[in-house]
């Protein structure tokens, strides 16, 4: 598996899911599995860091636009902590950008939830 | 430079890899060997490394009789042509529901990405893709 | 695993590149993505890719009729078989003073660094090299 | 090219060839022009650093090989700077690191070379 996934408790009812490696058709399912499983245990703040991750696609786009309509449905939100040029650009050309919370850092994020 | 010149018709990498997840950062490094040998900037080479990803998960995704992603890349000095192809037919488009993305917002990439992209997968046939990234200043 | 046994039998990758000094960066990059699909540690990783290019040299320095090489790598649980072969023949042993290797060393690199090493050059014909890497523990 | 060669003299009559990169069948050529201008210009003192060298095969090898030759007719010497274990591996496995002095830093080389 080329994703590495942990999920931390942060500031009040946010969790923070921190991904390293590649996000594709073959490691997204990870990605999502962990995801649907914060909320199903009713976790719908989700702070996701993508600042280790160093590539994405479609099919990792798709988790994270999944992940964001369902805490939807429960007034959550999804941000996403990114730095990496290259992944910022594909959240550009998507218009991605305008539907998720993108900070340059953690810290950024957190402040900007509270 | 003759010797470009004459070879070029040569300049010919074929990659043929399962029509499955697991292989499509073989694509993705394999291209990236490829457009690195033309000269393309580092955020270039990113952009074809996508682009022949979305078109593999495309194939794995909406393919589900194919076994087999055939690539083909012929570079020459000025542009990086690829042909993505697959072995199956997609299902008359019934099937295009798979949660995970790779079609509408793959092929919009690809789009967004590459510099000439043709798209057809006809009913009961398999992808074919074919894509031109182009040196940047080489117009 | 019974899905992993089914489908063993289709996971072979078949790269065609040009035997030509430029693209044997491809053939090292595509297999370092198929090795890094087995469990290999970053060192058999390494290996296998340098294995990959001395074999894709040899075809270069030595078959000058060659235009293409052809490498397989087939991926079982347990081990990478990869046949390296080239479509030209070499000259009968006159020109094999290259002075930039990748003659003998070469296959020597590739003996120490794979576990089965098969190595066929024949008189008028191109490189035939199989060779199999196994994960470390699997024996 | 995925070779990036630079000379520049070191102490006394010593030349230092950093060398950053990839040595292959289709980079080396490039390596080998440089040591053999070294050696034509009267350069039989080569400290050849491959600190920057993630990667060398036979041809890199055959290339550093024939230095040694052409320099040792003048009574000269060829030492390298490898701290990379991978590539330490090999100068190991083909024996050359009984011909070759190879160190861990250009300071140690030096100094071996006073
Ligand atoms: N810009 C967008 N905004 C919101 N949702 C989107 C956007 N782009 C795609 N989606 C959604 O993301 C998912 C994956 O899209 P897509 O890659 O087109 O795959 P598919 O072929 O399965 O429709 C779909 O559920 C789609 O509705
Ligand atoms: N261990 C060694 N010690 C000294 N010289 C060597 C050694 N191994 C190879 N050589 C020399 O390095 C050069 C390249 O060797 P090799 O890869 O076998 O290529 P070739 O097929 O051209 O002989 C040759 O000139 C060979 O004599």
């Amino acid at each position: 598996m080329d994703i590495k996934v942990n999920v931390r408790p942060a500031d009040g009812e946010t969790r923070v899911i921190d991904l390293v490696g590649e996000i594709d058709v073959y490691t997204s399912p990870a990605v999502k599995d962990a995801i649907t499983q914060l909320i199903d245990e009713g976790h719908y703040h989700l702070l996701i860091n993508l600042e280790g991750v160093r590539y994405i696609d479609s099919t990792g786009l798709g988790v994270l636009i999944g992940a964001l309509k369902r805490v939807r449905e429960h007034a959550g939100s999804v941000s996403l902590v990114c730095a990496n040029p290259q992944i910022k650009k594909i959240f550009d050309i998507t218009g991605l950008v305008k539907i998720f919370g993108i900070f340059e850092t953690e810290q950024s994020a957190i402040k900007a939830l509270a | 430079m003759t010797v470009q010149q004459e070879s070029e018709s040569v300049n010919v990498v074929e990659l043929r890899i399962p029509c499955k997840p697991e292989f499509v950062s073989v694509a993705r490094l394999a291209v990236a060997g490829i457009a690195n040998r033309l000269h393309f900037t580092v955020e270039e080479i990113e952009d074809v490394k996508l682009a022949v990803a979305e078109a593999c998960t495309n194939c794995i995704q909406h393919s589900p009789h194919a076994n087999e992603i055939v690539l083909t890349s012929e570079m020459a000095p000025e542009e990086l042509r690829i042909v993505v192809r697959d072995n199956g037919g997609g299902r008359s488009g019934g099937e295009e529901s798979a949660e995970l993305g790779g079609g509408r917002l793959g092929i919009f990439l690809i789009r967004s990405l590459m510099d000439d992209v043709e798209y057809r997968r006809d009913e009961g046939a398999g992808l074919f893709l074919r894509m031109v990234k182009r040196v940047a200043g080489s117009t």
